[in-house]
């Protein structure tokens, strides 16, 4: 789950890493007044849980409370790549020096928290990374001790940081891992880091959470932007359906990410454009599959659906039972390919007799006949 | 013969007192395999699905030489359940459960390794030496005894490919299903390692998907020190980057862990990589053919 | 260092583990309005210490308010092995179906925490550790993953409790261990940890804190019961010497813990009486030698003093300063036998030379001539 | 010969820009010790006693082949100072800081045992191998080359039985102060070992003191076996109970950790035990004539 700039910020000056002076505005007049508090220039930043917000236009420099006004006027209600601003953090303006990285995330391969820092701060890391990937320095925590001061100066003294600033990136990189451990989170990130007067100082923080360890943070669940989910996939999220939408009209419907994946895969292979990736999960019940169904043919643009099960846990008989439940309250009726093997699959034929629905045996012919289905209409 | 489980499996099941766990003991029991334990941490001295439950691992390895778990208690548990096996000598612990969080996997993982024993998962579908054993979630009727070793993240895309194998009289040795997770106690190359060393598996067949770079890795490892045939999948073609698809290791970010990359890599290392899952089956045949 | 139970108690409760309702009280009509408070029986604690306290006759049940304010007056200011009672824990009476012990400690051989349980609560662990060691169960912490719930059952089940207590005692000993982390503890102790009504409840709480972390506590470093302390030991602390008061005659000034231990044990191989343990510290300088030495002769029962200093970092002359700057300023004098050997010996000598001290080579003569001194005397 | 440390020994002092560390750099260096580098966190580049300072003990390692560290920091800085030397490929550290938290040392003792390096100490006055090389704070000149290897709990009471070993000509092949805490990365039988694996320690010195049960420890070791002569003492006869001498680790609780309990131990296992610690060289040297 991702959580708002300025709730990352607060986190993390909670865990003792510096930070600018910077409040919330959710209007014009509120920007002003905090730019009055702040006094001088200040920043201010859209407030949108989407990348490269700064090109988009979504972060500008105000020389003073009246300009902040002017500005925040502009940002707030701004469409940015479709998700409309509702607030701003505005910051005070500070003279950098030196903009670094540094994150704390998961190296999958070696099962460890990294730290990774670089000279080359404010763009993104993951261009660093391709075109530049020495200029990454990298250090792992030990699970038993976390990173020791002595990682620390390593990461500072890799990235070419003088001894007087050891101390503060020390405290920085506790800071983070302390932050990363306290929220389970599996990014923790500051892009740039700079230097300002020999200080260091967080400018912008970024923090993702592990969505399988919010059921022990409330506190954090409780940050979640619904303004700001696709409303598809918060609805799916709602029903525990594993969702996410895409741009296709194709709809499906699988048990098993995996196999799922591969579905919309072999989709697209028959010339196929799938509207959604759908995990309906091990053993679920006729009323999430209905509910599914719903979900998808919400989507205007979604013109047929697929559904793949392979049953193992899942029961195709469960499964019909939610297609001929939803069938009954649809408003709309698109053609519907369905293939289901597995457990209770004869079962389920018998639900499905009735139902008008174009049967399937193998994934391939399925997605075949709901893309001839297609181009049929 | 096999990898990691056969007739020789004396297996506890933790979590047998839960809807899953009795449902997957009996349907584990009804295959063959040896289940000869249960527990339960507070409802020791029942008998499920003919088993008896105990409180702790320890007293079920003590008094029936279980020497493999299989873990069916929530997320929120497992993490626990797992430590407790491999503190009680288990050394092959086989975990359904998906939801762990990162962090503490980072820990299990270790905790594991420490031991000596060997983790598989979380979030699989558990392991099968058809003919002898199955250890976990998948439909045993679909698969067949025979010498294509078969390793994948995914559950139910391991049932079509192992369905497609069997459909093509092309049995399997084992079936390893090593999980969706980021963190995961066995991976590609724990798998392909065993597989290699196995005289009775002459053909490997890897099922990977988006996330990560164990694809990528095993590629290498496959260049350098498999020799046996395989052939490939990798699932999550069109997924779109920075949105986990389903599994909490199946996601795109940074532009890396695509699978335009690992087919690349595993072709690249002789891998024959199929179009669709179904397709493994044709692709292993025409192989083993030629 | 020892904390009292009052202040163990608030500790272990913060961790979530289960305390009868109780206060604090200073005087008896505070105890009554305490036991008014709680209603019913209460139990009147002293709050010292030392142990063996219920023996000695500090802890006393009271039917209600007014047995509370009688027995409190009773105990408040007595005198439990040379400590003034001061305070008193006025606590709920409960009816204990059963007495269990739980503790936590650190485990010297096995470098590891490790949990102690046992079904004979309520007396010194120490006895039963002596008289039936296969009573007591434990189960030692991993040092990354500290105490997983399986070890709690673990502990649990060994000392034979049902498993409907076995999600409490989970909770308990995380609690236990937590309180040990956060505290740096060197033992947390929970006897009796006792049934009541088909629950576990922790009755009596003992912590001692790592003197060595105390600089990173600042606020437990706060709760040291300076009233209780011996008032040599308490100089001594102030002054950064390690001293440990004893009952003989004969004070001595060492350096290095081990030959201060040696030194002792010599005098009294010959026949002495030693009257304190002192090692002075490596690199003392000639102040804290002075200090030293007045510490030691502000006991009226010592009647000699012997210096055995073998100069390694320590320099002999910075001692020989200390004695001569501290010989002008004592109020009474004592015989002093002096050896000192290693760094600056002969510069020492030089300054000792007008000082009427008898000089002795080796340690054991030095012992031998002290005790001789007192014998003349 | 010697244990531990000889003339391969290449030394990086940690902490060498401190009054300490700079004062026992040059002594050491007077000595005869290799001391090939020093490190301060942040004042690298300069050079103290003759010797290059290093930011990092990685850089002191790659730059001047260092094999062994002293750590001469505060206590509150030499966890980190430990993890580091160990982290950077050192095998030998020996730390002489006193006041290390125990709960620290757990995690500490963990992490040297992980990474294959021995830690000596902390809380300890270091080690000697006479002639040769001198790591810590002894002072040299007590010490006389012999066959004759020390192993001691305490700093100063050891110098009192070197000396008194001297004085008889019984010189030593190895000094080693493990160190007064209650956990440390060395014990008395580490070194045991190490002594009577070495063909010219010839008679062995054990120094202990009351607390903890090392010595009980040593001394089943010891009957099964130390074949080499043996003679010994026990500081702390005449402690009270529950008052810390001192030494963090030197404390009688509950009953267990006494002198008599050490004493009785240590004769039952074939060491002669002097009644004081100049005694020892005369113990010695009597054991030795026959």
């Amino acid at each position: 789950m991702k959580i708002h700039e300025y709730q990352a910020r607060e986190i993390l000056a909670k865990h003792g890493v510096p930070v600018p002076r910077a409040e919330v505005a959710t209007s014009p007049a509120e920007a002003r007044a905090v730019a009055e508090r702040l006094g001088g220039s200040v920043v201010v930043k859209a407030q949108v849980l989407v990348g490269g917000r700064g090109k988009a236009g979504g972060v500008k420099l105000a020389a003073g409370p009246a300009e902040a006004e002017e500005i925040a006027g502009r940002i707030l209600g701004m469409d940015l790549k479709g998700i409309t601003v509702r607030r701003v953090l505005v910051a005070e303006a500070v003279n950098i020096q030196k903009e670094l990285y540094l994150g704390v995330t998961i190296d999958r391969s070696r099962q460890a928290v990294v730290a990774m820092g670089s000279a080359e701060g404010g763009v993104e890391i993951e261009e660093v990374a391709r075109t530049a990937p020495d200029k990454i320095i990298k250090v792992y925590a030990h699970p038993m001790l976390g990173f020791a001061d002595f990682h620390a100066r390593q990461l500072a003294y890799g990235m070419g940081l003088a001894p007087s600033f050891a101390s503060d990136f020390t405290r920085i990189m506790r800071g983070l891992y302390n932050a990363m451990v306290a929220t389970d989170a599996s990014l923790v990130e500051i892009n740039p880091l700079v230097i300002v007067d020999g200080k260091l100082l967080a400018i912008d923080s970024k923090i993702l959470l592990d969505d399988n360890a919010l059921y022990r943070h409330k506190d954090l669940e409780a940050l979640r932007d619904l303004d700001e989910d696709d409303p598809y996939e918060r609805a799916a999220r709602e029903e525990g359906l594993n969702f996410v939408k895409l741009d296709g009209n194709i709809g499906c419907v699988v048990n098993g990410a995996g196999l799922a994946m591969a579905t919309m895969d072999v989709v697209k292979l028959y010339g196929g454009d799938p509207a959604n990736f759908l995990d309906i999960g091990g053993g679920a019940r006729a009323e999430s599959v209905a509910a599914a169904l719903k979900i998808i043919l919400s989507d205007p643009k979604v013109e047929a659906v697929l559904f793949n099960i392979f049953g193992g846990i899942t029961r195709c008989d469960e499964v019909a039972k939610g297609i001929v439940a939803a069938q009954g309250q649809l408003e709309r009726k698109v053609p519907m390919v369905v293939r289901l093997l597995g457990t209770n699959e004869e079962e389920a034929r018998r639900i499905l007799a009735e139902a008008s629905l174009i049967s399937a045996t193998t994934m391939e012919e399925a997605a075949q006949k709901v893309v001839a289905q297609l181009k049929q209409g | 013969m096999s990898i990691l489980i056969d007739n020789d499996t004396r297996l506890v099941v933790q979590g047998i007192t839960g809807r899953e766990g009795e449902f997957h003991a009996r349907q584990m029991i009804a295959y063959g395999t040896k289940v000869v334990a249960g527990t339960n941490p507070v409802k020791g001295g029942q008998t499920v699905a003919g088993v008896p439950v105990f409180n702790m691992v320890k007293q079920a390895v003590a008094e029936t030489g279980a020497n493999t778990s299989i873990i069916y208690v929530p997320a929120f548990a497992a993490v626990d359940a797992i430590l407790e096996a491999v503190d009680a000598g288990i050394k092959l612990v086989v975990c359904i459960a998906e939801g762990i969080p990162t962090l503490d996997m980072i820990e299990v993982v270790r905790f594991v390794k420490e031991n000596g024993a060997r983790l598989i998962g979380p979030n699989c579908p558990g392991l099968m030496t058809p003919g002898q054993c199955k250890v976990g979630i998948m439909p045993g009727h679909i698969a067949k005894p025979g010498k294509v070793g078969l390793v994948s993240r995914s559950g139910t895309l391991t049932y079509e490919v192992v369905k497609a194998l069997s459909d093509l009289d092309l049995g399997q040795s084992t079936c390893v299903g090593i999980g969706g997770d980021p963190i995961i106690g066995t991976n590609f190359i724990d798998v392909l390692e065993m597989f290699q060393a196995d005289p009775e598996t002459e053909a490997i067949v890897m099922i990977g998907e988006i996330g990560g770079s164990d694809e990528e890795q095993a590629a290498e490892y496959i260049k350098k020190h498999v020799t046996k045939p395989m052939a490939g999948f990798i699932a999550g073609q069109t997924a779109p980057e920075g949105k986990r698809m389903g599994h909490a290791g199946a996601i795109i970010s940074g532009g890396t862990g695509t699978a335009k990359e690992k087919i690349a890599a595993m072709t690249a290392a002789g891998v024959r990589m199929a179009e669709s899952p179904p397709r493994v089956g044709a692709v292993m045949a025409e192989m083993l053919k030629g």
